[in-house]
């Protein structure tokens, strides 16, 4: 155990499967990095050198860089997994699934039903998401919900270090596609990591805060504003739950249908764009299946419906703030059924 | 490459069978009992055998829309297959897929694809197994002229080459991709563009089964032996329109009477074993009973398969959730 | 004025659009057909003979079919579209958006936005969508909820040959990008269409039935099966307001919150994989803005989280029906809060 | 072709606008002020501006993640330019799009770029409007090396050849994608593969201002003349690593100071029309002495130019609603 970063938290997970199975190869634009270049070799990692050192330890059949073909390497990954590899590959930015989207939801998440249980297709695909970097519509989006729509494919998004170690590992052990989240503003959060393997199962929501006035659901980086919120509270007496579910598919809705049965109150803080998303889907889980429960009107906390602007102005008027969080909790706790 | 009598007999009756299977299926559908999209493969035969004579289990195919051939060519079971088409529970797939989406992994075969240029970054990734787990496997890419110009095919040439894998990518240019001519939907050349992305490539006459199983098999050998990527160029006919309920009026008059009675690779490869004494023309009339028989068979077991409980819709997504 | 198939209605709006604005061009794959071959020309008219008439008129100069490559025509008809042409791009079946989304959600949703508003980019995408045609898991998805979730983009749902022609004339009209889903359940259904161009505005419900017993929200084909509830329900004396809300982005939220704050009983239903769909969307929009005015659980009706299967009693058995929608209302007509 | 002097005047000034402007940029990076992802175009100027000498406000191109030269090149407003890097609401995209997204229509800059390839579809779409339109005017697309493995760039490629687009692709080869070479990542051969699929291609020195604005010139020509698109491969380097922040250690050692001394596009124009008597030494150091000003002031203005409300996140999404 000691103090590690989320960064060091996703390379040790995917060190200590790649060295468990030698099924497990990584995939992606630079993940070593420096190849047929004059310098350094393994000169990158990734772009957030995540995956440097990989590649001396095992070499480059297992760490494979690629062209800028997405279609091409995500695809492969989908076809190395239905033929007995258990490729993790990285798509650099998850705004960059439009080039490459047929391939993991038309392919890998359905081959398993299209063959009628007949396939098994353990594929992890590693991206970054999320504002607050500056780097606009085109490298901000949290595109989450999209594949949380999709059946086949599962969903995971780690919202620190310690999980995210535990659910990289789970998901290249698990034997379905499964699209893995990283927030890009998370890298350099630290916290207790232990050293050795472990698994946090997929579908078993982390209940980070305990209170009984209200519920607050929220994912990814979400979970770090929603857990201020939830202390900030505190000194005023108002005790909140915070859900972190870590996957949106597989979902723990009992998990959030328990909470709101003891609160009466919800809140949900989504990063991603406001229509058809998670915040949607909790609020509409809520609204079908613990609706007795329900003190107040559910409230949902998303940024407008609008692409991520650039300016550190409005991206940060974009991104749902604690502030704003805090305001919604306060709001629930003042409505009257 | 010299083929033996057996090898001869397989090319044969696997040819035969495809065609069967397709005729019997226009029928059928005709009859509106089978439900679906469907594209037949009949004229395409040599090719997918031409091609899967020179695989074995270990190796591993990708399809297109038009899968049936590259099914029964790589050794698929054709009742399993008929009860696919029908719906039935007992099909290769217990219904879920369907024409566009029949596959056996257990044969190498990685689906026929309802995605037009679905299938080639798929078998980047088959031929990536076979080379990180030393299997000595290859793989192989059918796309259509069509497909030759969706751009996961085009990305999926480089790739194999920088990766060096051990894959083949087989152009099937049957003239059309829907109702559009592939001599206006491509330009360049099919050849070129795969030198271009510096793949080793060859044309080769599909009608003709040798041509094609020869061109193959070099590079399938090639592949096989560390050698890297290469691409085939088969031009070849469909018989049937687009799919089954397309009317082809985009095709010339007498186009298809002509292409069967002049560019028919079964006819084609009768005549030169019979001709050159390879085969006994007993033999090849043998097959082509049995073939009838087992094609009956298969509707026959089909129309009266099992058919799926409703409860089947919610199994199969995920392995564990 | 006469009875017009969906198909028709299509058509006609094409027609009269390409007829009053010579920057109105179309695209896509055998939109004529028989390109290059030597039979007929116009052979095709897509896959449903929509376009088909429209070459002979227009010429190949304004009816471009394409090569299998719709990255690059569906971005040509974006790029054409902020350059001064006002584009009609089909996509074949909504389920290839795999292979070009890049260009939909990324370049042209985004470029007014990114652009500082200082580009307009007037495209409409055409395309099939839903299941019942034994078309199987490639070929039978109503990815509409996906649309739905990118800010930039409008998405259109016509329920009937009316509405397909009122809208599609309204979609050519619009300056933004719309992306309008054409069930392919419903081509061969036929009512009243009037002969002459006419718009219907979007953001605008349709309340196809009205009652104040329950409120029915559908979209697409699932409209027409709400009314033949809400039909039936009227037998026996139960009134249900029907909302075809006709377009997701932009949704007119005012229509379902105002039926629900008369009803107070909701049932979404919605073609559409489960997860983050328009079902979840509406739900959650009422559990918030008319919590109020709910006096039982809203009922969501929709497929399971599961590809589209092929086989017909599969299929039969995925897609939302009468009976289960029946259902689902006297179930919340039932419920108590 | 021959340049006039006002052309040879233009062309130098644009170059080293662009270079001073990315020079600028860097140190305003590293010292923390600028916000996002900054990628700079210092060593390939003699490419945007030999292309773009070549176009007219009429014309449109489509840029890349990086942006800048291709935009000063096009005629682009370089404060404006600075503002939006700044993430001022007076900049050319009001502070929303930066340097990824830089635009600006009015010049037929229709934006830089976040994803890897998503010009060249644009760009098909850019001349077919001129073509429907006959505007006379021509499209072209800069692509990078490993833009040039993306599928929409290949698509497009065929795409322009079977509509036979007034288009012209430009890839500039500057031997790197992030940290990977071109030599690994691009199988085959950039002309190779642009003749596969129909395009006449030339390869030219993209350190020789001359060099890349005649073959520009004649593409372009042969676009605007209903010839047809084709493409350029663009040899160059660049000087800064990938974005700023990349400490570039894949390159070889002494590799970035060789190129500055030997490879450098301003240098080889100035000593060229110098050493010819085409320019006057007074009247490129004069532009020299302009470009600072500029820079400088529009760094200045950006400075404290007006920042962007919250409220303004809300605006410029739909142009009704
Ligand atoms: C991505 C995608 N685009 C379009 C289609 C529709 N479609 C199915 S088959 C086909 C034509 C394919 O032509 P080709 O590749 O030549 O194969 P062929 O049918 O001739 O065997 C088209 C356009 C599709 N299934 N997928
Ligand atoms: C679709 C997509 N994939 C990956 C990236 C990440 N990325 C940004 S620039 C770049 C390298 C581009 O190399 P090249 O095309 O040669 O242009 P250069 O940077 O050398 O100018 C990569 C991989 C991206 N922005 N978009
Ligand atoms: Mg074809
Ligand atoms: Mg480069």
């Amino acid at each position: 155990m000691s103090r590690k970063t989320y960064r060091q938290a996703v390379s040790e997970a995917l060190r200590h499967e790649m060295r468990r199975d030698l099924r497990v190869v990584i995939m992606g634009e630079d993940v070593s990095g420096g190849l047929g270049a004059p310098g350094e070799q393994d000169a990158w990692g990734g772009p957030q050198g995540v995956t440097k050192g990989l590649m001396p330890e095992f070499g480059r059949g297992r760490v494979l860089d690629t062209p800028i073909s997405e279609s091409a390497f995500i695809g492969a990954a989908a076809g190395a997994a239905a033929t007995g590899l258990r490729p993790v590959a990285e798509l650099m930015f998850v705004d960059f699934m439009g080039v490459c989207f047929d391939q993991i939801f038309n392919q890998a998440a359905k081959f398993r039903y299209m063959f009628g249980g007949r396939a098994v297709t353990p594929l992890v695909i590693r991206t970054q998401y999320g504002a607050g970097l500056r780097a606009a519509s085109q490298h901000s989006q949290s595109l989450y919900p999209i594949f949380t729509h999709i059946p086949g494919l599962k969903v995971v998004l780690p919202s620190s270090a310690y999980e995210a170690k535990g659910l990289l590992i789970q998901a290249i052990r698990d034997d379905d596609p499964v699209v893995f989240f990283e927030h890009k503003a998370l890298y350099d959060d630290e916290e207790e990591v232990p050293d050795e393997a472990y698994t946090i199962p997929f579908g078993e929501a982390n209940l980070t805060r305990e209170g009984s006035d209200a519920t607050i659901v929220a994912f990814g980086r979400m979970v770090k504003f929603a857990n201020q919120v939830a202390d900030s509270l505190e000194q005023d007496g108002i005790g909140c739950t915070v859900i972190d579910p870590r996957t949106t598919s597989p979902l723990d809705s009992d998990a959030i249908l328990d909470s709101v049965a003891e609160t009466g109150r919800l809140v949900v803080v989504d990063e991603a764009s406001p229509r058809c998303n998670m915040a949607t889907d909790i609020a509409a889980l809520v609204a079908e299946h613990a609706f007795g429960a329900l003190k107040a009107p559910v409230r949902m906390i998303t940024p407008p419906h609008t692409p991520v602007p650039f300016a550190p102005e409005l991206e940060d008027a974009y991104i749902p703030s604690p502030a704003r969080i805090e305001e919604a909790v306060r709001g629930v706790l003042a409505a009257k059924r | 490459m010299q083929l033996s009598r057996d090898q001869l007999l397989r090319a044969y009756r696997d040819m035969a069978t495809i065609r069967a299977f397709e005729e019997r299926v226009h029928v059928e559908f005709a009859a509106g009992v089978l439900p679906g999209f469907v594209h037949l493969y009949a004229g395409e035969e040599a090719s997918a055998v031409g091609v899967c004579m020179n695989l074995g289990d270990g190796d591993v195919i990708a399809s297109t829309h038009r899968g049936h051939g590259h099914c029964i060519a790589k050794g698929c079971d054709v009742k399993a297959m008929m009860k696919e088409l029908y719906g039935s529970v007992e099909g290769l797939c217990r219904g879920k897929g369907g024409s566009m989406h029949i596959a056996d992994l257990s044969r190498g075969m990685l689906g026929a694809n309802g995605i037009v240029g679905g299938g080639p970054p798929l078998i980047c990734g088959a031929a990536l197994s076979a080379k990180v787990m030393k299997t000595g496997g290859v793989a192989v890419a059918f796309v259509g002229d069509g497909g030759s110009n969706q751009g996961t095919t085009l990305e999926s040439f480089n790739l194999a080459r920088v990766w060096e894998l051990p894959a083949v990518f087989v152009i099937e240019d049957n003239g059309y991709a829907e109702s559009t001519a592939s001599s206006w939907a491509v330009g360049g050349d099919q050849l070129k563009r795969a030198e271009g992305f510096g793949l080793p490539a060859r044309r080769v006459d599909g009608h003709d089964f040798f041509d094609v199983h020869d061109a193959a098999g070099e590079a399938i050998t090639r592949a096989r032996s560390g050698g890297g990527p290469s691409l085939l160029h088969v031009v070849l006919d469909r018989y049937y329109s687009h799919f089954e309920g397309d009317a082809g009026t985009y095709r010339g008059p007498g186009e298809v009477d002509r292409l069967r009675a002049e560019k028919d690779c079964l006819k084609r490869f009768r005549k030169r074993v019979i001709e050159s004494a390879l085969l006994g023309k007993d033999q090849v009339d043998t097959i082509d009973r049995e073939v009838a028989a087992l094609i009956e068979t298969s509707v026959r077991e089909a129309r009266t398969a099992a058919k799926p409980s409703a409860a089947d819709v919610l199994t199969d997504v995920y392995l564990s959730y």
